[in-house]
């Protein structure tokens, strides 16, 4: 057997990197909102804290502990989301789980993938369903603090039923 | 005699499958095992030519079918020796059996004649930290319908019961002790024999979960002296979807029933029922009829192998993965280091490395292992770690396959170098 | 579009059987129902290629398998009109889904946030007097439990419920409703939105027995509007080993945990533990695996057929059994005699001839009826009567078959003449 | 299809004889012993009445409900046991529990045979367990009674158990 992974591996080069090289990691001061999310199935969890104004995501940062793919996954995240209007994180995010639910078969059109940048390399994970919930807790966690942020009607409670 | 595990393989369709372009090696057979041809044919054949309900039928397919399901239970009952064809209770897995005791306890309160399985406050239900969750949540559920006080028996450093606490543990108050045979986290055989005799001698009812050992050694329920023993059949080469809850008769026959249903009475009237004498009372409903059978096809299957050669041929396996193991800078092992009263499943960390990308880049590379808390998440807690990596080996496990494994071990260290 | 009856029959390898030297005429459905090929392979293929435990692996193998698994609870999901797939729970058997209920009402009684469950002295717990056994026992195990009251709406000679009482016995102090849609003794199809209807008018929990309605009329949980309902797989064509329990998500999302094992946690502790949310609170250990897979081809090959259609084939074999069967000298109809709310299940007597007797000579000419009191003992208690012999109807069954057991029964008279 | 049953029909003449004209019919008196043996599964039960003397069955008689093959079965057993020692009567059970037992195996030898008379009828039962106990429910009875008249350590209880 050779000592590379295959080239059809969930573990693309730029997962490890991020996973090595977290980006937006620790905590900020100050912060509007501060969300801590848990995977029960696999106890990957995450500590997130945004930072918001007019509309816009001024500053994340995050700490975590689990596997390579919800680390690295946090860390593209945060990279993505940090500068951008809350709106277009929102649709960012949907669009990262568009592509975690299509089971291999990658639905999105090529803006789309565009948008999603470092983030495409997970596609691979969504062929796992078990995995597919660590790919998406740093998501489903900025999702949640950012409502929280907004003291929006959807609590962070009922966003976090999501990432069970 | 020693296991031809080359013929063997040939008799497991599935292991000539691939896996991302790879021959599969399969090494999770203690989550579950996989199936040789027999027992797939097992069911189809039942289903293509005499298949019909059991009990219930006068017709010629009815007959054809419940021998064959009442046949099952024969095989089952020979497997275990078992004193009685009746001794034996087929469950849909052993959670469920677990679970008929548990529920049985606990409606003795309404049950005239079963003062015997009753309990409350002030009684005791024993188990250890390493059970499986469905070996320790029907016992919590249990204390908290009935008030009783819920303990356990702690385990060392190595993975093994602190036998000293055995007896602090069980004392007088103790009604109920419930225990693993041989650990699926960790790999330990317990003490069963020093776990028996201290139930007995405190009068308390002894039950053991053998799902980890059925498919390993050589079982004996009048030998091992318990009141209740339970397997599981998709562990033992048999088909999902069914169990078995092997209980002494005089035990069976005062212990009241868990669900209601066909088969499991004596007559209905709607102003009340009595109910069937065991193993039919606790069979409620339609059975598990081609599952049944098909398990008895495992059984022998097994029987066929010798679980003595099993044992030898997985003690070897292990002997050769511990030390291999142990040599990977980075590995720790979870559970007993040395190959003494221990089964064939090793559970390990290694450092750095979260054990699902273990798990994962182990098997882009074929080789199918298992990561998490096992269903035994106290035994985490006790080793202060999230999960581990779980690699568990079978009658068709090659000497290759755990070389395999430690190869691909390096591979994965080496990318996360 | 009717039914191609030949096409279909060539779908299931036992017909092709011979018993006593003659054709294997099939006539116990209603008991269980005989597997077409694809469902056989179904479960064959999972074991040969793809077989994992589910839910738990990381790896390949497993993922195929739980991706299998979870594909047959979308099938089911589907089959019922289900709001969504997560209120879909596979049980071994419909009596485990009912027994399931049973025990979690109880279990409510220490399950903060499930006041909505509970039951105690004053309250009621409804059924009628034509349930199976595997509705009936349940409750009357759950009222002596709580301490709550055992009540059923009654039949008349016809075998129907007596509308009337409806209203009656169903009160403001009734907790639980639980009904058969068709019954298995007497082919009588209830007035199901009636008693939904009241049920939820008195505020009470609605329960539908569709075991026999399943396999021969499409149904609609969401157009019928009750809490529960359940159904086999053996009936409708599955796998033996498996059945559905489906709930309102906001129901199941509140009702506590039955079983307690590997799967059905959230998370363990040695001091207590927290549940998972549905369907997997309630599906404790390894499930039935390659029954639920089975079982959704079971499902799909029946919505292939178009249940509208199978309800036609068999309301026109019913009609003719009908008349055919009056027209025998001393042949009792015990149900309905009018071919209005009634589905392919016919018991009768024959006067002076004991229904084993009955059906054992059917037997000898090859015809498989079933005598007994079906598990619904009440019913032959209500009519005086010890036993009755029953013919049930299913896809594959052909006008010709009916003539075979009219025939038969000629035969039979002469014997005993 | 014709109107005559198999050749390999489980009731031969005999056995639908015996149903239409049963032997033994009636309750006795005077009586030593009576039992009520019910076979819970289908529903057969029947009333038994012995008359004993000097280790003889001097009489029997019995009432019952149920299918052909129970009704004639004790019948039938009634007509054998009817004037022989009590010894023999047991002895004469046995056979016929290993007859029924043996799924269509017929494991007797000659002697055995001959000794079971008209009895050996109801071998093709032994191929349908679930009418096996129709076949034996006056033969249990038949012991229960005997053992209740002789009122020996094994009672009547005892010996039900073995009908169910
Ligand atoms: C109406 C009805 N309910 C419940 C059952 C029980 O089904 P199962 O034995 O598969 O649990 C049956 C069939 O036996 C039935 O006909
Ligand atoms: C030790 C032990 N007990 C109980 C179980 C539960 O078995 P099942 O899931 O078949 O009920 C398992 C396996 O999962 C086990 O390893």
């Amino acid at each position: 057997m050779s000592m590379s992974a295959p080239v059809d591996s969930m573990y693309q080069e730029i997962i490890i990197d991020h996973y090595k090289h977290p980006q937006h990691h620790g905590r900020i001061e100050p912060f509007d909102a501060e969300v801590h999310h848990v995977n029960p199935t696999c106890g990957d969890e995450v500590t997130l804290r945004v930072q918001i104004g007019d509309g816009v995501i001024h500053d994340l940062g995050w700490v975590g502990e689990g596997c390579s793919i919800s680390q690295a996954s946090t860390s593209v995240m945060s990279g993505l989301v940090v500068g951008k209007p809350v709106d277009e994180a929102m649709r960012l995010s949907e669009t990262f789980l568009a592509l975690m639910q299509s089971r291999g078969e990658n639905p999105l059109d090529e803006g789309e993938l565009d948008g999603l940048q470092d983030a495409v390399a997970f596609e691979g994970v969504s062929k796992y369903p078990a995995r597919v919930k660590c790919a998406l807790l740093g998501w489903m966690a900025m999702k949640g603090a950012v409502a929280e942020a907004a003291g929006t009607a959807r609590g962070s409670d009922a966003i976090a039923e999501e990432t069970r | 005699m020693s296991l031809d595990v080359d013929a063997i393989r040939k008799d497991f369709p599935i292991l000539a499958r691939e896996v991302h372009g790879v021959p599969l090696v399969y090494l999770d057979s203690a989550n579950s095992a996989q199936k040789p041809q027999v027992v797939i044919d097992a069911e189809a054949e039942l289903y293509a030519a005499h298949y019909a309900n059991v009990a219930r039928a006068v017709h010629t397919l009815g007959s054809e079918a419940t021998a064959a399901y009442e046949g099952a239970r024969d095989k089952v009952a020979r497997f275990l020796n078992a004193a009685r064809r009746e001794e034996i209770v087929f469950t849909k897995n052993i959670s469920e059996a677990l679970n008929l005791l548990a529920y049985a306890f606990s409606n003795a309160a309404t049950t005239p004649g079963a003062e015997r399985f009753r309990l409350g406050p002030g009684d005791e239900i024993v188990v250890t930290e390493m059970e499986h969750h469905s070996n320790l949540v029907p016992w919590q559920l249990l204390a908290q319908r009935t008030g009783a006080t819920f303990k356990w028996i702690p385990i060392d450093d190595e993975g093994r019961l602190i036998e000293s606490a055995i007896d602090e543990v069980i004392t007088d108050r103790t009604k109920v002790v419930s225990f693993v045979y041989q650990s699926n986290a960790l790999g330990t055989i317990n003490p069963v024999e020093r776990l028996v005799a201290r139930a007995r001698a405190v009068g308390a009812i002894s039950i053991i979960d053998a799902a980890q050992a059925a498919p390993h050694l050589p079982l004996d329920v009048q030998a091992i002296g318990a009141d209740f023993l339970g397997f599981t059949g998709h562990k033992v080469y048999g088909p999902s979807g069914v169990g078995v809850l092997w209980g002494r008769y005089d035990l069976l026959a005062k212990l009241p029933p868990f669900l209601g249903g066909g088969e499991m009475i004596e007559t209905v009237d709607m102003t009340g029922s009595t109910f069937a004498e065991p193993p039919h009372r606790f069979e409620a409903g339609t059975p598990m009829i081609a599952q049944a059978v098909a398990l008895g096809t495992a059984v022998d299957y097994l029987t066929g192998l010798g679980l003595a050669d099993i044992r030898e041929h997985e003690h070897r396996l292990v002997g050769h993965a511990l030390e291999s193991l142990s040599a990977v800078p980075g590995v720790r092992i979870i559970g007993p280091t040395t190959n003494v009263d221990r089964g064939a499943t090793i559970s390990f960390t290694v450092d750095g490395i979260h054990p699902h990308d273990v798990a994962q880049l182990l098997d882009e590379r074929g080789i199918a292992v298992r990561a998490g808390h096992h269903c035994a998440r106290p035994v985490c807690v006790r080793y202060g770690i999230l999960a581990t990596t779980r690699a568990s080996f079978g009658v068709y496990t090659t000497m290759a396959e755990v070389d395999a494994l430690v190869e691909g071990l390096d591979a994965v260290r080496a990318m996360f170098g």
